[in-house]
């Protein structure tokens, strides 16, 4: 039976802002029908960055609620998002409160440019990402497939470009392969694939780009079950990495025997 | 014992007692300071202040923290 | 990191003709650069099955080319193929000349229609696979993906039916996904689906279709580093397995949040 | 001694020592009777039977075994 | 506006047993609302080839059914096919009964092997296609997508093989293109390719593959506006054609300019 | 044989800044054989939009390579782009010297971000475009498949949203057939499809979103007969935009007759 | 005028009158007989004799024609 | 008749005849007016004015017009 025992000496380690994770697997904690279910899930994807957002508390039922009742900050990279944000200033102002938490300098930037699509507004992601980055964060930012936008979050410090598969919460997988290969391809700092991957063979196909790495959330969450997704998400961006590390036989349009033409009886 | 004033929490006003630290208001609303972050009339207040800064009517208070996203 | 030591809690093991195995990927002993590479690919994909072919002995230097002086018997079961017959009389004499070694009465039936893209003869593997089984073998039968001949196949004793994704050797992926999820609608038997699988995204899709199995062969021994491909096929056929069994998310031509949409600030 | 006779081995003719058994045949050409699978004048023998069963001149017997194959 | 009066000039008629066609559409005509409706489209579809079912006259209302009270014999060349049977014998006979009727020699041959899926039964399908040729049919045979039984076909004398895009009335388009490429570079009969195609881009890559017509039904007759779609149908099957013998541009992974590089301002 | 003399009762002119267009595919001039075969090429197109480049005459061998001394600006529409042009001022210079020659104030408007990729500058292009609305242009602008820039585009005053199905010159078709129809779902003014379409199926199913038109160039520059591949394209335009109109059929993954199941013999 | 006898078209059993020919059953159906094709116990009857061919009891005839298809 | 003079015309250096006006320069390149952009030290020529303006030394002239592109 496959383990994964001796993973390190066939894939070394996803590194951001210096930091080694021992899975290139990152996923969200949202819309899980119970904490439970959450933290198994979690467990099963064998990540080590989980994504978090800030919200008020509910003053009336609020122990509830929070995120930290139920994950170990010990044990998992808490990676606040800014979720939600319409406008440049909004999400540096989530970003600041999330840091003032105490966790972490990092954060997974989001400026969103329409609700209907939820699709980033990449000039005010510039603008934010500057001016965190200014203010001493670790900005991952999620943006469209765009190489252009990619080129200038790096140029502006960006510590990891995320660029989506396809819109969040959709589950239409990677819908432009040659986009993300070819911001990959350009960029020097880490590209994680962000949103929209549905299923196994899309994480799979979305690593086998050369990509560093995948966020996700609803596919694990909107599964019927949430354990058994969040194992075959794990496996399916080690297998998909180990697929571009290995060099994928070459695509012929005719057929190749696998067993030997010679030594056939009279 | 001080008379109440009126502050807005989260956006809501509330009757608080006067003179409480923030650190007993978070209390008071039975929530654990290390799980929050306080905004007070637009800028951050760090933790470690809690316990020393009091509460004055008008204050404006924005109480957050983590909750499941993606 | 993700292990699998408690995969039969996730997935139940296949079992083919009585016999449950510990997983399901098959791989293929052809075309491997070195017996050394092939032994480690093998191992690496976590496999219990692997076809050999039956050929004349080479009088002059026979030490070296027998499978068995690479392969133990007792660690894999070694499934013989009827690969380079044309008729279905030279593909029952090799599954005999194949029993008669003495190690198993299961037989993967393949009968080449024609040379330039190794597609079945669906006619005279029908015809192969009833004599095979009246004289008491597990017969395994390649063929390609019409239900029809499937259907045909399972009436007449096929132990497991398996229908190719693309042709032997081509790397092309499962170009079909439609006709694979049909197949294994309508059958009982367990359904492992046989060539043209080419990385791992391809074996994660196809497990994806609900099929029981697959077998490859090219996609290793033909990787750059089959060791490290292997892996990637053993992890991700038990990721598309493990995806099906989850019942992935819809997909939807518009986003969801994936954080609350509540509790933000003013 | 017995004098040589001429055989058929895998669709080539071959000089072999008369009265050979086909365990002997298999150790004179270097190979594992346990690991070769024998055809004899188009019937398969059983391996138990390679010790008693001899050649004969004008046998066509076909040597086979395992090798890679997909 | 694109009219097409050179046509002749771009593209040599398709030609079948002799008779040379105006058109490489061919059209069914079942399913449609009203006769009207019907006609219109025809009409619209520039074919000459309609496809017509042998069914018993209703004896309480036949004046209607008749399809010849709706369409010119003189005008369109009626194409009886042998749709609902499910042996050979069946088969050969609606096909002699549809000959009695005196129009044509020609039969589109169907013989099903399933009902829920209506894919055809290869092995009946080549038996009735013999008999049918030694009867002096010209047979226009409707097989599934595989090579091996294509050549079958073409080697007993069918007149045209016709495999299918995918399932009848299924609207799925060419799921496998790859497989009616290699169909058609290795037959030298005609091929037409008969069910699946759903709108008017799968008209157009099916006759991107090289093959030499579609016949089509319900993707008119279930369209909303079945004369658009007819007409529709008409162009991209013409397209499909014309950018096959044109020859494509190359697919290449980066980007050429379509303006001039020198010249520019300082 | 299809003709298209009744086209406008099928679908009604494309509209842009209040002209009416004959057809809805527009060429380039770029890249062609010789001029010759550029012409032959746009007549069979079909199309009354061709674009042209502004660029220093070559003092020493001028007469040759005017494009005007091979169009004639009375029968076509002569759309001046700015390709090559990688800053917003650089664009607006070009504008207005194409628009200085006389014949429109319609400007397709290029600012390309990446020599590699020629992706363009969102960024850019935005401030250009406002700039030349400003200036009395009216301006179709290229740019990539973000919604979001689109809807900017669009707020600044442009009178036809231009988003890419693929790299300029790379003829991989659309690979993002929901971002194309996502936009085109969202804006008011005309979307019309530039760049990456290779053949006549990506016309044909580029229209089916719903676009209002195509422009391409290296298409038929390439193809090795530009005159049939110009033909393929009107006719492929026109198809996938009636398709379109049409409305097609369900796609259903099972089978449905086409023949009636009634009235069958004993 | 000759009385009914019982025959079987197109699966249902009928009364008719007796010594009708074919083209006369037709026409008492008001099917015109240059659309129909007619198979009589079995064998596909030419259509210039459906004047000559009569009727006898226990036919079974089947009257079919071209509908609609794909 | 006055002795030449240098301008820059599409970037390079280049020994014209002084006086000439745009149109006699354009016509002097054997360019047809009506298809020619005249750009003059950065700003864009109204074709009516070509006969009218003169070129002077050191003027920068960029000579433009419409080729192939996509």
């Amino acid at each position: 039976m496959a383990t994964l025992t001796d993973k390190p000496l066939l894939d070394p380690p996803l590194t951001i802002a210096g930091r080694a994770l021992r899975s290139r697997l990152m996923v969200g904690t949202g819309k899980y029908r119970t904490n439970q279910e959450m933290v198994e899930a979690i467990e099963a994807s064998g990540t080590e960055v989980v994504t978090v957002s800030v919200r008020r508390v509910d003053l009336d039922r609020s122990n509830e609620e929070g995120i930290l009742h139920a994950l170990d900050p010990e044990k998992y990279l808490l990676l606040p998002n800014t979720a939600g944000c319409y406008t440049a200033d909004e999400a540096v102002r989530y970003a600041r409160l999330a840091r003032a938490a105490g966790f972490t300098d990092w954060v997974k930037l989001e400026v969103i440019g329409d609700q209907e699509t939820l699709l980033p507004d990449v000039a005010a992601t510039l603008a934010a990402c500057k001016e965190l980055v200014d203010d001493g964060f670790t900005v991952l930012a999620y943006t469209n497939d765009d190489l252009i936008t990619a080129l200038r979050l790096e140029d502006v410090g960006c510590a990891a470009v995320m660029p989506l598969a396809s819109p969040i919460g959709s589950g239409l997988g990677l819908i432009n392969p040659f986009n993300i290969r070819t911001i990959k391809a350009r960029l020097e700092v880490p590209v994680i694939v962000d949103a929209g991957v549905g299923t196994a063979s899309d994480a799979a196909l979305t690593m086998e780009q050369g990509v560093d790495g995948i966020l996700m959330n609803t596919a694990l969450a909107e599964a019927d079950d949430p354990v058994r997704m969040a194992r075959a998400m794990g496996l399916a961006t080690e297998a998909g990495r180990l697929a571009y590390l290995a060099g994928r036989m070459p695509r012929r349009e005719r057929a190749i025997p696998s067993s030997p033409t010679i030594g056939m009886l009279e | 014992m001080l008379e109440d004033i009126t502050i807005r929490v989260n956006g809501e006003p509330r009757e608080v007692q006067g003179g409480l630290s923030v650190d007993e208001l978070l209390r008071s609303f039975d929530l654990q300071p290390g799980m929050i972050v306080v905004e007070r009339n637009g800028d951050i207040l760090r933790r470690e202040r809690y316990p020393e800064v009091r509460i004055a009517p008008g204050d404006s208070l924005e109480l957050v923290h983590f909750v499941g996203g993606g």
